[in-house]
């Protein structure tokens, strides 16, 4: 049931700054799919254009062939659209198994009504989400964590929580927007064990933004490379690495910024 | 998460165990049964009694609200320092007065009320309707006293519908009403505007007017508009009006600074109109000298107090012994800026006639004396107005009379011009 | 059609009352990104100290200057001793404090003025001045001038001094302020001490109309919020014509519209913020800004 | 670190266990046995705290939990108010009563937020202020149903026969009990789903959107209920106060309903009870010390309890205290102050109530 995504001729207008130019690319089901490119190259604004937090000034983007642009984020969730924001936002004060069940809201059954009065159908369900998070935070090995406030977590394990509350949506495409930012490089490689997982367990597409290269290479079947947004080109990570324009874009203009 | 909230419900309960230990030492009584028998009521003992007072001490109508406890106070604290009240029954007691505030805010004067009643013998002199209504109803079913209150919502002088209450002050109708028969009266032409606040007390003053030129061949009203308690401005509303041609403005307004506002933009407008204006807002010094008064062809108010400011009471005795007394027992050291000062010491004065014929310490013995009263000339009371309480649907004071601003003062006048 | 334009001039001086105190709003937003409810309380307690020196002799213009430099000290000492505590944190708890400073700083002048009204002199004669049938104060004159240079002055401090950027720098992002090297503290005292003394000006300026009171300004003060969300909070200009906008709209509202009338007025401010934040949200002056997800 | 906190879960765990046995057991027990040990005064001081816990309460709703700025709650006190003084007078089956003056403001309610929700921030905050601001000019207007600026006084509640029941002690145990099921009703819904929805709306809308959320969804229905608990309270009110007038909803009632629920705490159950004795106890508090000086005092308690418990009364019985620091070490920019728009902020740091939905 992994979904197809379809971006043709997208581009982002705010003000007079062109975000994005007639971006164009599909990913197939079950794919994991990076996007690279140096900072500032559009890749997040690519992002909200997908998930519907920003609503592209031209172009289509298609899940499944259905047109989904200027549809809101809400009901491209809905529909199995889930999303990690480059800077996670939890609620901090509350434990991490709350934070995760966040994901599971549009699974959850009943009303207000029904939730203050505690109906046995929504305390069983709550159980059963609560069991799924559960299980979500210990295949990513949180579990440890559940039942701690988010704010003693690190950031880069707050992006492992976020992941999971992500997961318990039992999305169809994933998106990642920079996963492994801020990660000891321990992390990273149960990062990319999670996430290889995942397509060999879910049935899940996952598009990746991420300036980690050795994660891309590690991970994705196909990138698209960004540079003032522009697709620059579209291959294998390994093409992508090895292609010339890619190295100008990254040495030549942001070499802060470098491949890591 | 849930730790957390276990934890405070525990706190709830700590709480609750708090409030009980603080309260302990109460103990249940009263709660209805009212007095019985010759038994003496709460609040009064052989040698005291306990008066109750809720008005508003903070908040927009503080100024006459501090007004209604300080001439009560400074009354009984000059009895209290003579000796005492000696009342009907043989006895003489020193009274008490506990005053709280409450804001101008009905809950708040309930909870007064609640946490009064059982100290004092009665309830007296607060100011203001909803603020006296709120606990109207408790004080019936508690058979508490709510006398002499300043409040002209006739409600309260209904016998019938009012058993423990007795309002004061005149019915806004009546002061309406005086104005309208000097206008009647005086036999020449007027066109009327008029400028009221969107409350009972507008609605009120405005109904006693209409009721005395209905029918009056000789009083148009031109013009009608209101304001809000609230407004910062009466500015375009007197613009309005001035168009309307009316030589005469009945402006029932209870705000002394949008009275003086009204004044003045009047004479920028160069509209001059006698002006009628209520007793609690037609103070010479607050009033009617800052907001440029002479301009005007008259400027008349209805009253039954002698104004302390006026020179024509400057050497009066009763004014002397009130001002001092407010001095030196009200907490009340400025010139008395509201004429609420001088109604609560009438209330006083008011309150000791009725001691002086109680034969029983019980508050049904008090409201019977203090419905007995008649013709009695209160001090600071102008000559032709009087107390008099044993008539149904009329308040302690009944009557006004018509007075107009001489540059200084007030003189009482028959007719206009 | 004379009464129509006495109205709107009348509503324009009655707009400048909200306007002076909208100004100060304003600047302690711009200075420290709150809503500060004891902006109102703070003019009417330096008004009261200009009564208090009057009253001791010193003359009006004096005792005025005086009162304003006061209120600066003031200001710049409750931002440092009780605000600063509360400026990082929840800024609910933050405007609750400000609730809490004007219930306290109108019971002190409760207390050691009474609550009774008292006159305060004009800097300006109440004479009034017609021009084509249509007549004004001098004093209504006078306000509306001296708000309209406050006014003017302001916008030049935010748009065109150092100062005035540094305190926006402040308000917007305390944490990279303090990085580019901001004095930011000082910057936050300053910006409270700057919008108590225009409240001072303010409370001068209307305490001859509304007559001394401790709550003098309470009710101007809704109204002066109105202004400042209609203007947009950024905007000196925007709110002291969106002010202008509410006193003139809600005379002709209660003269022309029955439905409305004088009882209803209240409600026209409202209806205008309505209107106009559904179609600008950023109010009708303020600037428009990028959201970035 | 971790295994710090484990032994502090493990010994709280037993505590725990303790208190989930005892805990409601005991409170109900206080609850019924208040109103019997009581003098009626306290009686009655309790019964007003419990109204204005429950408008507290309604206020933490939307505010507290939804984090959208209402400075109109005590017009759905007034309307409740209104709404059941109207039906006593008229004689109306009291749990008829009873309903539409839930319903009726609930209504009310959800017709502005349909309208305010979409405003950002400040702007729902004022939209909200003209409901008290105007609602007091149109209760006057509208005296045929209102009895204008004299207000209506309504009794009902009174003890019947058969309980030997004082009135006072059979009002507040209605009050206890009706109020008690609205704060249980309402403490399950702010944990579970709904918690976690209206958490994540004040927080962060983009991320809830991103989840599936609609934030003007439940930013309509936050307010909604927060109408609907202020009804309850009008209810109450009349029950206790027995009369309503316009002044029962002037805006300065609201503001302090505003500061009792900063006062108790937001976002907290507890809070919501600590923020209607505040309310209630202060007034009464001031009056014993120096009914002159009230607004001097109350400013004063207001401004020391904040100081010394930023996070309100209730941040007393969080353990570590650590809930509300937390948040103010991690959300540095105000709520109110739209111009922070301009700010170059990512999803997770821009304060929630600037963002407008779409770009």
């Amino acid at each position: 049931m992994a979904a197809e995504l379809a971006v043709q001729d997208v581009s982002l207008r705010f003000g007079g700054i062109e975000v994005l130019q007639e971006v164009s690319f599909t990913v197939e089901p079950g794919q994991i799919f990076g996007l690279v490119g140096p900072n500032g190259a559009g890749k997040t604004s690519l992002f909200n254009c997908i998930s519907g937090h920003y609503r592209p000034t031209a172009g289509t983007v298609r899940i499944d062939g259905t047109p989904v642009q200027g549809a809101r984020p809400a009901t491209l969730a809905r529909h199995g659209l889930a999303r990690t924001f480059q800077h996670p936002a939890l609620q901090l004060q509350e434990t991490v198994l709350e934070n995760v069940l966040l994901g599971a809201h549009t699974q959850l059954p009943g009303g207000p009504l029904a939730w203050s009065v505690r109906t046995r159908r929504t305390r069983r369900a709550e159980e059963r989400f609560r069991g799924e998070a559960l299980a979500l935070l210990e295949r990513n090995g949180l579990a440890w964590a559940a039942h701690l406030p988010a704010d003693e977590l690190s950031h880069g394990l707050h992006k492992g929580v976020e992941l999971c509350r992500a997961l318990l949506m039992k999305p169809r495409l994933l998106l990642l927007d920079e996963p492994a930012a801020g990660l000891p490089h321990t992390e990273v490689e149960n990062l990319i064990a999670t996430v290889r997982r995942l397509r060999a367990e879910d049935d899940i597409t996952v598009v990746i933004v991420e300036h980690h290269m050795g994660l891309i290479a590690a991970l994705t079947d196909r990138v698209v490379v960004l540079d003032h947004g522009r697709k620059l080109m579209e291959g294998t990570a390994a093409q992508a690495q090895s292609d010339p324009r890619v190295i100008e874009a990254y040495i030549g203009k942001d070499a802060a910024d470098d491949v890591a | 998460m849930s730790r957390h909230f276990r934890s405070r419900k525990a706190l709830v309960i700590a709480v609750a165990s708090t409030l009980a230990l603080t309260f302990a030492g109460c103990s249940r009584e009263g709660g209805g049964d009212g007095a019985t028998g010759a038994a003496a009521s709460p609040g009064i003992t052989d040698t005291t009694v306990r008066l109750g007072i809720s008005t508003p001490l903070s908040g927009s109508t503080a100024g006459p609200g501090t007004c209604t406890v300080a001439g009560v106070k400074a009354y009984f604290g000059a009895k209290n320092a003579a000796g005492g009240v000696a009342f009907g029954d043989g006895k003489t007691r020193t009274v008490e007065i506990e005053a709280l505030d409450d804001g101008y805010d009905p809950q708040r004067a309930k909870a007064n009320y609640d946490s009064l009643k059982d100290d004092v013998f009665a309830m007296t002199a607060g100011l203001g309707t909803p603020t006296n209504r709120a606990w109207r109803e408790a004080a019936i079913a508690d058979e508490v006293p709510q006398v002499l209150v300043m409040t002209g919502d006739p409600l309260f002088s209904d016998t019938q519908e009012s058993p423990w209450q007795l309002g004061f002050v005149p019915i806004y109708q009546n002061e309406g009403e005086a104005f309208g028969k000097l206008l009647v009266a005086s036999g020449a032409p007027h066109k009327v505007a008029i400028l009221s606040q969107n409350d009972d007390y507008g609605a009120g003053y405005v109904e006693g007017f209409k009721s005395a030129v209905e029918g009056a061949a000789n009083i148009e009203i031109v013009d009608e508009l209101t304001y809000e308690a609230t407004d910062t401005s009466v500015d375009a509303q007197i613009t309005q009006l001035s168009a309307s041609g009316a030589d005469v403005i009945f402006n029932a307004m209870s705000l002394v600074p949008l009275v003086v506002s009204a004044l003045q933009k009047a004479q920028q407008l160069n509209w001059l109109p006698s002006w009628f204006l209520p007793s609690n807002t037609s103070s010479p010094g607050a009033v009617v000298e800052p907001g440029g008064g002479a301009a005007f062809p008259g400027i008349y108010s209805v009253s039954f107090a002698k104004a302390p400011a006026s020179p024509a009471f400057a050497g009066d005795e009763d004014v002397q012994t009130y001002l001092a007394a407010l001095k030196e027992h009200g907490d009340y050291p400025d010139a008395p800026a509201f004429p609420h000062c001088q109604w609560s010491w009438m209330v006083g004065a008011t309150l000791e006639q009725a001691f002086t014929t109680m034969t029983e310490p019980t508050r049904d013995d008090f409201m019977r004396a203090l419905r007995s009263i008649e013709n009695f000339e209160a001090p600071l009371m102008l000559p032709g107005t009087a107390v008099t309480t044993t008539e149904s649907g009329q308040p302690a004071v009944p009557t006004v009379v018509v007075q107009k601003y001489n540059g200084k003062g007030y003189d009482t006048v028959e007719s206009l011009g | 059609m004379a009464t129509f334009i006495q109205l709107i001039v009348d509503g324009l001086s009655t707009g400048s009352v909200y306007a002076a105190i909208a100004l100060a709003l304003v600047l302690v937003h711009q200075a420290t990104g709150l809503i500060n409810f004891a902006q109102g309380g703070m003019a009417v307690l330096a008004a009261y100290s200009a009564w208090w020196l009057l009253s001791r002799g010193v003359p009006l213009v004096l005792a005025i200057s005086a009162s304003v430099l006061l209120s600066f000290a003031f200001g710049a000492v409750v931002e440092r001793w009780l605000m600063r505590r509360f400026e990082r944190g929840d800024p609910d708890t933050a405007v609750v404090v400000t609730i809490g400073l004007l219930t306290l700083i109108t019971g002190v002048c409760g207390w050691l003025f009474t609550y009774n009204n008292q006159q305060f002199p004009s800097l300006f004669s109440l004479d009034a001045v017609t021009f084509l049938g249509v007549s004004v104060s001098q004093r209504s004159i006078g306000t509306t001038v001296v708000i309209v240079v406050v006014m003017l002055l302001l916008q030049a401090l935010f748009a065109g001094t150092k100062l005035g950027l540094a305190l926006r720098a402040v308000a917007i992002n305390p944490q990279s302020a303090a990085f580019s090297g901001l004095p930011v503290e000082r910057l936050l005292m300053v910006g409270w001490g700057l919008a108590a003394a225009l409240g001072a000006i303010a409370g001068a300026l209307v305490a001859p109309q509304l007559t001394l009171t401790p709550g003098m300004l309470d009710n101007a003060l809704v109204y002066a919020l109105a202004a400042v969300i209609l203007g947009g909070l950024s905007s000196p200009i925007g709110v002291v014509v969106a002010a202008w906008m509410i006193g003139v709209l809600e005379n002709l509202a209660a003269v022309y519209v029955p439905l409305i009338g004088y009882d209803l007025k209240v409600a026209v401010p409202f209806i205008l913020i309505f209107v106009v934040l559904v179609v600008r949200p950023q109010g009708l002056f303020g600037r428009k800004t990028v959201v970035r997800v | 670190m971790a295994g710090a906190r484990m032994t502090t879960a493990a010994l709280s765990d037993r505590q725990r266990s303790w208190l989930r046995r005892a805990g409601p057991l005991l409170l109900v027990v206080v609850l019924v046995v208040v109103p019997l040990v009581f003098p009626e005064s306290v009686n009655e001081t309790i019964a007003r705290i419990g109204v204005f816990a429950v408008a507290v309460l309604g206020l933490n709703v939307v505010m507290g939990y939804a984090g959208q700025v209402s400075l109109g709650q005590i017009f759905f006190l007034g309307l409740g108010a209104y709404v059941t003084a109207y039906g006593v007078s008229n004689d109306w089956n009291i749990v008829v009563v009873f309903v539409l003056a839930c319903l009726i403001p609930a209504f009310v309610g959800l017709l502005v937020a349909l309208a305010a929700a979409r405003l950002g921030g400040l702007a729902i905050a004022m939209v909200t202020v003209a409901l008290p601001i105007v609602g007091v000019p149109l209760a006057k207007r509208l005296s045929e149903f209102t009895g204008g600026s004299q207000g209506l006084s309504a009794r009902f509640g009174d003890a019947p026969e058969w309980s030997g029941l004082y009135d006072d002690q059979w009002r507040l145990y209605l009050v206890l009990a009706i109020g008690g099921a609205v704060f249980l009703l309402t403490r399950n819904l702010v944990r579970g789903k709904y918690g976690r929805v209206l958490g994540i709306v004040k927080k962060n809308e983009n991320v809830a959107s991103s989840v599936g959320i609609s934030p003007y969804r439940y930013k309509v229905l936050a307010f909604t209920l927060a109408s609907l608990i202020g009804g309850v309270s009008g209810f109450l009110y009349m029950l206790v106060i027995q009369y309503t007038s316009p002044e029962t909803m002037s805006f300065g009632h609201s503001i302090q309903l505003l500061a009792a629920m900063v006062i108790g705490g937001a976002a907290s159950i507890v809070g919501s009870v600590l923020g209607g004795a505040y309310y209630v106890l202060v007034p009464q508090l001031t009056n014993l010390v120096d009914p002159s000086l009230t607004a001097l005092l109350q400013g004063a308690v207001l401004l020391v309890v904040l100081f010394v418990l930023p996070g309100g009364l209730a941040s007393l019985a969080r353990p570590l205290g650590r809930g509300r620091r937390s948040r103010a070490r991690h959300d540095p920019a105000p709520l109110i102050t739209p111009s922070a728009t301009t700010k170059s902020g990512s999803a997770a740091d821009t304060p929630e109530t600037e963002r407008q939905g779409h770009p």
